[in-house]
């Protein structure tokens, strides 16, 4: 049966959910938490219970060497974590930074090079989000936690040199 | 006669398109639309006689004053209150409880007392008595829920004994749909000397609620839930239960003399409400009231089993689906939270594209929801406007949606 | 330019006659008037896309939602608010400053702890302090008034000092009409480490206030007197003042997560904003918000120095009249309060009979008006759409009532 | 120069503040308090300030053989409380209640026959308060004084009663 996709925005729902999308969703990547990871950090959407937690380590040259996740809800909150540990390995903090803003940038509306959507892979995906400006929020849910991890671990970092 | 197709002409708004389709309104629990009658209401106080209540002896503050004072004669009568003076608007349910949790409860809980609340609470009936029995020393104990989805009574006599001052207990749930026994647990609260109190956020709107005949202390609910704005909102209590509390809010209106160091109280229902109050809205509540009161109480009541009957019977029969709580349409309140393999939110945005709207998520009842093993569900809830069309369309897209993420095996 | 002619036609309530004369309303410091497209965005809310916000996944609560926080933005903006985060809604000013006083108050006030107020507040900036007080074991202290009206300063660093740890004051009286040097008293507080709280029920509405300038750690002000429905209003607090706060009310939307025996809080400002907000009438505050921007609040405060100083004038021509507070106009609020010999209830029902509304009575400044041996004032207030016509039409009216009281030999 | 009544319901202004109720508030009757009453009260309207103090002593036959009253507020108030301490002379208490629930049913719309309005002596001009339904209140201050006196009174009395 060839299933039509409902009114509205012509092809709205098949923008929404591109086969990437499910298949990061079905088939998530990095799905289990890491032992001792210097990033970790919890998000939470009060208002529909969907949730991720992210695990990050580091190697001696401040790279992440590791990342992994768990969470519960929907396609968009899971397939956009599971992405997302997708491009973060090897990368400085500082270049995660880069990474978390070109995303931002993007479900924003910004229009970005054809580098800038090469470095986000399979994110690129979550453009078609956009139409859906109620679910922006589930794309966001995991990177909301990674930034919470980085500031975290800034803290912690800066106690630890003001303290030594 | 009861036909929601005539009454749908009196809600403009579900002639309004969603993504291209029809409006199919079924997220009632959160909060209902509203009928021409109340919109004309909050129009003509603007447009005819808007003005401060209660302190004016200008014509227009007299015309304000007596219809805010007639709403609520019309809340006292659909609830059958005895009289206005325990009728006192606030904002919504959620204020109604705090107020009871701040002023009564603080006064007569102590240290070893102990509380009752039932495990199917919808965070507004759940977190104040968190604070509260905190603060106090006292207990908060749970009358517990049974895999069914109903109240376990077995224990009514030993969660509720001497030591307990109060019980407030959810009238309909927001999430199972359950209709709870409210008089009997009323009987035993009094039984012990506790006092009871009633949310009623889902019940006042939706079937007859007699607080004489229940005898509750308090009773608690929402315009918004019944044809009314949002900002404003009821708490019924006995006035002698009143007169023992001291105020909540305080200042302008609820106040009969003040000097620098001190201040004495306003008389009853006054005395409970501070500053200048959400008149426009309360005498839009009243309008409200003599619309379901044209309807007739019964009648909603009757509707809304009907469209159940037909919405469990119909959401049923789908394999796919699986409904929470009660099974029976007499036993509940007209709502159906269920869940799919398919998250609950993937399923919300597909039916919004086909202009269905319905609710996902934890309905504000974290608690009952972990309890079950859930994270989140998805819930239709409805009104009097609603139609059997309208289920079988909501029957129809949920098999589109269902087929649509099956083909694309969003399984997880 | 600024027309009040042209504004009167977005009011269509001032085209309704009283009593047989055409309206003429001065009663503005009560409430406001609402423009047409004010009463419009209701309509259109109720007719197109009312929903409950924040928790819905389908259209129309996302329009809600998305206009519920556009408003949240423009309030911010309308004060210069750095962010969105410090913008509560609340019902009224009345429960703003319950609020503060339920959560920052209780929290900060001890045993020989000091806050201040002035002696010109009204009710509800006294009432829930002399309880907060009363309870810490606190002392509740007043900058004196002078007899002209104005704050006295000269004991400003002696009745505020080490010990004080909150400073609330009126911005504008709503009885005197005298401005109060904000600035000059929050400079004071924060010196001695006090929090500063600012009453702005009569000065957002009617002049520019700027929160970053002045420094206040709170702000309250109430829709219902700045052209938008009763049953808004909004708490203006610095986020890392709410960040050390424990919520008030609490229930739904306030909470992050929820279990049986405990919670935690949701980001700022939901944190403070506990079951359904009125979101109808919060969006129709931001569109009150455009109106007055579009204005000009500078503009708006200029036609009430001029249309009060053509009042002043007039009313201080009469020999019969007695105004109180400020002489001068620039010193002032758009409202004058006023004795005669003839008793205030009886002149404000024979102005009443020609179409003039006026208020009467203590005006919720009891203490005040004790202290200058007054029991009831009469009080004109005006806002944008008043005209020196009406101004004109008052003066008759008094001119005429104090001859058919002087001719009836009323003065006892 | 003849002063118009203003607008609106013919002559209303007129019929509010009648001769009669004007002559009362320029020169109320009974207008002290008595010492060591049997009944005392105040009546106050917080929403205007307007206040009134009543009292009144008994004679041994049970009926009130003095009369007093202070207050401040506008004409109706006042004139209220004159003519009402006028009519309360040599009354019993039961008789007392039979003139307060007249009054309250004239207040109230009803049609009194001319022997209730006789006994109600001046206190029929307040007839024409009714045409001004907020000014009512006005009117009624000083008998809710007299009745919660009344109400004080019993209760003392079975008070008394029951602990002897
Ligand atoms: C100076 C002042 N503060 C507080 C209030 C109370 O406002 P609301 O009744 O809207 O709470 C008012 C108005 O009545 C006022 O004029
Ligand atoms: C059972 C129940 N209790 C309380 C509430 C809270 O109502 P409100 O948000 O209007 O305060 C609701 C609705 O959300 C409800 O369904």
């Amino acid at each position: 049966m060839a299933i039509q996709p409902p009114g509205g925005t012509a092809g709205g729902i098949n923008d929404l959910y591109q086969d990437i999308l499910v298949e990061h969703y079905k088939r998530p990547r990095h799905h289990q938490l890491l032992p001792d990871p210097e990033l970790k950090s919890e998000g939470f959407n009060p208002f529909c219970g969907d949730r991720v937690v992210f695990t990050a380590r580091l190697d001696g040259a401040g790279r992440i060497s590791g990342v992994g996740f768990t969470g519960q809800g929907c396609a968009i909150s899971q397939a956009s974590a599971s992405m997302m540990t997708d491009v973060l390995q090897g990368l400085t903090l500082d270049e995660v930074r880069g990474v978390v803003g070109r995303f931002r940038a993007m479900m924003q509306g910004k229009v970005l090079s054809e580098q800038e959507k090469e470095a986000l892979k399979d994110l690129v995906v979550l453009e078609g989000v956009k139409q859906f400006p109620v679910r922006i929020k589930c794309a966001l849910l995991a990177w909301s936690a990674l930034q919470d991890a980085l500031a975290e671990y800034s803290k912690s970092r800066n106690k630890l040199e003001t303290s030594t | 006669m009861f036909d929601p197709k005539l009454i749908r002409k009196d809600f403009p708004i579900l002639s309004r398109k969603v993504n291209g389709s029809p409006l199919v309104y079924l997220d009632n629990a959160a909060t209902s639309q509203k009928p021409r009658q109340v919109i004309q209401a909050l129009v003509e106080c603007y447009e005819q006689y808007n003005s401060n209540v209660h302190r004016g002896v200008h014509t227009m503050s007299m015309e304000a004053t007596d219809r805010y004072e007639a709403a609520r004669q019309k809340v006292a009568d659909l609830i059958h209150a005895p009289s206005v003076e325990g009728v006192i608007f606030v904002r919504n349910t959620t204020e109604a409880i705090n107020l009871v949790a701040n002023t009564w409860a603080t006064q007569n809980l102590g240290p070893g007392d102990e509380m009752v609340v039932t495990e199917m609470e919808h965070h507004s009936n759940l977190v104040p008595w968190q604070k509260v029995t905190a603060q106090a020393g006292a207990t908060l104990r749970f009358l517990p829920v049974t895999p069914e989805g109903t109240l376990d009574l077995t224990s009514l006599d030993t969660v509720i004994n001497e030591r307990t001052k109060l019980v407030s207990v959810v009238h309909i749930s927001n999430f199972l749909g359950t209709i709870n026994p409210v008089n009997e647990i009323c009987r035993r609260a009094h039984q012990v000397g506790a006092r009871f109190m009633v949310d009623g956020a889902q019940s006042v709107p939706h079937m007859p609620v007699d607080v004489t005949d229940m005898d509750c202390d308090f009773l608690a609910f929402s315009g918004h839930k019944m044809m009314a704005p949002p900002g404003i909102g009821v708490l019924y209590a006995k006035p002698s239960v009143l007169e023992g509390m001291e105020p909540f809010l305080r200042g302008g209106d609820m106040v009969r003399e003040v000097w620098y160091d001190h201040a004495t109280w306003n008389d009853l229902p006054m005395r409970f409400e501070a500053g200048t109050p959400n008149f426009a809205d309360a005498i839009a509540l009243g309008v409200a009231v003599d619309y379901l009161q044209a309807l007739g109480m019964d009648n909603v009541r009757q509707h809304e089993i009907e469209i159940g009957s037909y919405a469990l019977q119909a959401l049923g029969e789908m394999e796919e689906v699986t409904i929470v709580g009660p099974t029976e349409a007499r036993l509940r309140g007209g709502l159906a939270a269920f869940t799919t393999d398919v998250h609950p939110h993937d399923l919300g945005t597909f039916l919004d594209q086909e202009g269905i709207a319905i609710r996902t998520g934890h309905h504000c009842v974290m608690p009952m929801h972990n309890k079950l093993g859930l994270a989140a569900t998805a819930r239709a809830s409805f009104y009097v406007y609603n139609t059997n069309d309208e289920m079988d369309t909501l029957v129809r897209g949920l098999k589109k949606a269902l087929a649509y993420f099956g083909s694309h095996a969003l399984k997880p």
